[in-house]
């Protein structure tokens, strides 16, 4: 029976976690690894049968039998659709392979396990939420695992004001979402999403718009928007990889999905006569974000924090996906949040092979030690095509979807974002590998943040490469280039985007659980141009890298050396100090906020 | 009722400012309690006593006294570090 | 990258801007006291009824909407684990070996004179027996498991401030009380699961409901909020220990 | 009374705000995070107030009567413990912090620009 899995994937890694703190000082270390492991083998079995059976219809499933009571939600529930079915499967999938990558960890890091399985059932269960103040309940979790993962490496004080800017500016978003919330109960009266999105049909006033603002706020400071995005670079820098995997590889994704999932759920039947204004905003945010991530990406020498900003980077090209709030782009959004999981968490994972063989994470000190390495360069090759949308990756469909869906709305000009994102963040990194792994060109400049380097986490930092890191790399860098040849991809992700933007169909499933024939939806023609301009990403994007690494003798040696340095004053932004990060919040909610109310009138 | 509630609205009013000036943190930490206890009674006059009895126990007893045992662990550190330096 | 006054000065206009919206927003809002929601009014008309619980706010919390609850227990059992992470003991770190403070001197911390010690050894059989009333009665008067493992785990402070460090300490430190904490968090989720034994959804009060009013009655809620109520006491006391393990190393009490 | 409320609300919403900016001391900045989230109960409880309404306890008073929303009383129970918990969570850090720099003002504790 389908419908008694779905509570699985949230209680039994909650079980397994106090499992595990139970009896962790009686048995050896290995079991504490092994119950960690088949937990998430476990998740990723469970919610890849959730996904197949929603095919058809989702699932809705009511806790402690509280059925609804007419128009009215008693209980809460968990709604399994295509979309956030396969999320949740992209998210036990990445925490296996952490998991299988945590074995190389130090015994000290001995309170991982139960800290890893609370983190996966948050995400599983943020995703599946179905009530409004549950939703905000997995996001604490999964913050509040999230700053306990952080205090594994306790050895330097980087880090650890780090993990308290990573926490500290997350508390804020929380309690931005929780007076969203507070707004929203407020005028509904209702805290099932449904029942809400039943209810907010008027066109929206200034209650309505205020808590839309501040939920989304709260919830794209998880999404690492600019100007809310200064926490992430310092959170990666404190965790261990295999809890980076999970940061970067879906953590910051749920934070737009959550975007999409209040505005659909909830917002759309107030909010839709303000679409042009609402796209315009969101789609500004997400483009200045992807800017503002790739220049910082590129201006980059500490491994772990290059990654960081390119999450960044790609975070921005989602918000512009879901900014365009059309159910078109929906699909593209799902191919390119999976497509980026997989392809971040198997960079991470082979920076956590640099780091266990070459003892550093910085690209000065790298330079030339990685000639030893013959996989690995092909890790971060493939790595970096994957980010640069080059064709046969999952991005690059997700990509030229998204662009197809924008079209319509005049949006045209977002494949040149795109084309920016992909070109920066495919540059850097290959800069990088040119760098560490050929030795090519001078070494390259070293910075404040490239000299904070990384004490050792794994265990023996032996001659070869352990299997149980570099598989889990190979695997994650290859699922996104082979799940491009399932023939029916793009229709399977195009249909599982309009069901989740179709609003009468979801209220009539979760409140009344009629199962509503799928409305019909024209698939968008398909335009040619996206493959030629991927390829000209990647070939740029090498270019590009090869000019930096080689710039003494290119003529342009000026134009690179301050683009490698980076702009200053994106550079100063990033301070370190709490007291900024929560300055540009404010700032950041009132000129949106500003913007919201010119919207109005 | 009304101007018990709102002569509470206007303590909460006063306090927050007041903890959040006091920079040192030693008299924060006493004046966070005083606020905790201010708010269990805010709970308590507007009918919400399991509310109350929570923010007592957590916000008014064991927030300050981790606050505290934190200050205290610090000046250890200090006191220690300063004995080296001499 | 602003010095500290700049960074106030820029904060002001951010601070006027989001107050004009909190304004614009809060002005929409119905006058405190004439809001009506309908959630609120069914809960407060059938809760007494379908769950013999007469405090609704304890049915709601652990029943109606119990797997926020089941949330929120785990959120406190990562913060512990996290704190505990913090405190650890750091192999070898010069910093937190106890040779590092052999030879500085720890002036003698003020003895609890004689008063403050029987006061507070007198205390705290009351407050063992208080919070136990506490977290067992949740489903009929104001309290419940947190508020009742919160005064526990007081009680277990007040053991050290009566002077009475070793016993704290043995009490504490005990490995049972890291079990207890994970039986807890765990028994709250097991007690959801035991739902499937009778085949209804997770977190099912399938437990007889009993006589409203009395002890034992409104089924699964006194159980989840016993178990709720062991977690805190082991996650609160976990808590005051780390903090305190350095504060009574320095002691002498080791 | 009718919006006094939400204005105290606000208030103390943009003080926790302003302390957080301001502060030149990690454990000031934790405090002014407690009081940023006592703003979201001050909200809550104007929500979910009704004027002539008792507590939603019906131990010794009939089920008719009219009571405050139990719903909102539910949510600011699960607020409090997250903020005690996520509280002691920082908190531990800074001490940690200042354990391995030596210094609780986050000026100096910048290592991590650029």
């Amino acid at each position: 029976m389908i419908r008694a899995l779905v509570p699985l994937p949230v209680v039994v890694p909650m079980i397994a976690a106090a499992l595990v703190s139970a009896i962790r000082p009686f048995v050896p270390r290995w079991t504490a690894a092994a119950l960690f492991t088949l937990g998430a083998a476990f998740n990723v079995w469970c919610t890849a049968m959730l996904f197949a059976a929603t095919t058809h219809a989702p699932l809705v499933y009511w806790f402690g039998n509280w059925w609804p009571r007419g128009i009215l939600a008693v209980g809460e529930c968990f709604v399994i659709a295509p979309l956030p079915a396969l999320v949740a499967l992209l998210v036990s999938t990445l925490t296996l392979f952490a998991s299988i990558q945590s074995w190389q960890l130090k015994p000290a890091a001995s309170h991982l396990e139960p800290l890893m399985l609370l983190f996966m059932a948050a995400m599983c269960g943020f995703v599946y939420a179905g009530d409004l103040f549950n939703l905000f309940v997995w996001f604490e979790l999964m913050s509040a695992s999230a700053f306990a993962l952080c205090g594994l490496k306790t050895a330097e004080p980087a880090p650890l004001q780090g993990a308290f800017n990573f926490g500290l500016t997350n508390s804020v978003g929380a309690f931005f979402i929780i007076t969203g919330l507070a707004l929203v109960y407020a005028r509904t009266g209702a805290l099932n999403m449904a029942q809400i999105g039943a209810t907010l049909t008027a066109k929206a006033d200034s209650l309505v718009l205020v808590s839309f603002l501040l939920m989304t706020v709260g919830y794209m400071v998880k999404g690492a928007i600019v100007p809310f995005h200064l926490w992430l670079a310092d959170a990666h820098a404190v965790a261990p990889t295999p809890v980076c995997v999970l940061f970067s590889g879906v953590m910051v994704e749920l934070g737009i999905y959550a975007v999409a999932r209040l505005y659909w759920a909830m917002f759309e039947g107030s909010l839709a006569t303000y679409g042009d204004g609402l796209r315009a905003i969101y789609v500004s945010l997400g483009t200045v974000t992807a800017i503002v991530g790739g220049l910082m990406c590129f201006a980059e020498h500490h491994l772990k924090r290059l990654l960081a900003y390119s999450t960044i980077c790609h975070a921005g090209l989602m918000l512009i996906a879901v900014g365009l709030f059309d159910s078109a782009a929906l699909g593209g959004f799902l191919l390119y949040v999976v497509g980026h999981g997989l392809v971040k968490g198997g960079l991470f994972a082979s920076a956590g092979i640099v780091l266990h063989r070459l003892q550093f994470v910085g690209e000065p000190k790298l330079h030339g030690r990685g000639r030893g390495l013959v996989w690995t360069p092909v890790l971060f090759m493939a790595g970096a095509a994957g980010l640069a949308a080059v064709p046969g990756f999952l991005l690059e469909t997700g990509e030229s979807m998204m662009i197809r869906a924008a079209t319509p709305f005049h949006f045209g000009w977002i494949r040149w974002i795109f084309f920016f994102g992909s070109v920066s963040t495919g540059a850097a990194i290959l800069r990088f590998s040119f760098r560490t792994f050929f030795g090519w060109g001078a070494p390259s400049p070293a910075d404040a943040a490239s000299r904070v380097d990384e004490k050792q986490e794994t265990v023996e930092e032996g001659r070869k490469v352990p299997a149980c890191m570099f598989v889990p790399a190979a695997l994650m860098i290859g699922l996104a280039a082979m799940l491009t040849f399932i023939p029916s991809l793009s229709e399977v992700a195009d249909s599982a985007g309009h069901r989740f933007a179709d609003r009468p169909a979801y209220i009539a499933t979760v409140m009344h659980g009629a199962a509503l024939e799928m409305s019909q939806f024209q698939a968008l023609p398909s335009q040619g141009g996206g493959t030629i301009r991927s390829t000209l990403a990647g070939a740029a994007a090498v270019l590009l890298a090869l000019a930096t690494v080689w710039r003494r003798q290119s003529h342009l040696s000026g134009v690179l050396e301050h683009l490698e340095c980076g702009v200053p004053v994106l550079r100063h932004w990033q301070s370190g100090h709490a007291g900024d990060y929560v300055l540009w919040l404010t700032v950041g909610t009132t000129v949106i906020g500003g913007c919201f109310v010119l919207l109005l009138h | 009722m009304q101007t018990l509630a709102f002569t509470i609205l206007v303590f909460v009013a006063i306090a927050a400012p007041g903890v959040v000036l006091t920079r040192e943190p030693l008299k924060q930490c006493i004046a966070l309690s005083f606020y905790g206890l201010l708010f269990a009674v805010l709970f308590f006059v507007f009918h919400a006593p399991d509310v109350a009895l929570s923010q007592m126990t957590a916000g008014a007893v064991i927030l300050p006294a981790i606050l505290l045992l934190a200050l205290v662990r610090m000046q250890h550190r200090d006191r220690s570090r300063k004995v080296e330096r001499q | 990258m602003i010095r500290a006054w700049l960074r106030s000065w820029l904060f002001l206009p951010a601070a006027i801007g989001m107050a004009g919206l909190l304004w614009w927003a809060y002005r929409a809002l119905p006058q405190v006291g004439d809001s009506r929601s309908l959630y609120g009014d069914y809960i407060a008309t059938n809760a007494v009824g379908e769950r013999h619980a007469t405090d609704t706010v304890n049915a709601v919390t652990y029943d109606y909407r119990g797997i926020d609850t089941l949330g929120e227990e785990f959120i406190l059992f990562a913060s512990v684990i996290g704190v505990l992470l913090l405190f650890r003991r750091q192999p070898g770190h010069p910093a937190d070996t106890s040779e590092a403070h052999e030879d500085e001197q720890i002036e003698e911390t003020i003895p609890p004179t004689d008063t403050i010690r029987v006061t507070m050894q007198g205390m705290v059989a009351v407050m063992v027996v208080f919070g136990m009333y506490i977290a067992s009665h949740g489903q009929l008067t104001p309290g419940g498991g947190f508020q009742g493992g919160v005064i526990l785990a007081t009680a277990a402070l007040v053991v050290y401030l009566g002077g009475r460090v070793d016993t704290f300490k043995r009490a504490v430190s005990h490995p049972l009380t890291e079990i207890a904490e994970a039986l807890g968090a765990g028994g709250y989720a097991l007690i959801g699961a035991s739902a499937f034994i009778v085949g209804a959804a997770f977190l099912t009060n399938w437990l007889p409901l009993g006589q409203t009013g009395q002890l034992i009655s409104s089924g699964t809620i006194l159980l989840i909020s016993l178990a709720v109520g062991l977690e805190v006491t082991g996650g609160f006391a976990l808590l005051m220990h780390a903090y305190l393990e350095e504060v009574i190393k320095q002691e002498g009490g080791e | 009374m009718g919006h006094f409320m939400y204005g105290v609300a606000a208030w103390v919403f943009l003080w926790g705000l302003y302390g957080i900016v301001s502060s030149r001391n990690l454990v000031h900045q934790c405090v002014s995070l407690a009081i940023l989230q006592t703003s979201t109960y001050v909200l809550l409880l104007g929500i979910g107030y009704r004027t002539g309404g008792t507590a939603p306890v019906f131990a010794d008073i009939p089920v008719g009567t009219l009571v405050v929303d139990p719903i909102v009383q539910s949510l600011m129970l699960t607020d409090v413990v997250v903020e005690v918990t996520v509280l002691a969570l920082l908190i531990a850090m800074v001490v940690k912090a200042n354990e391995l720099a030596g210094t609780v003002d986050p000026e100096e504790l910048r290592v991590l620009t650029g």
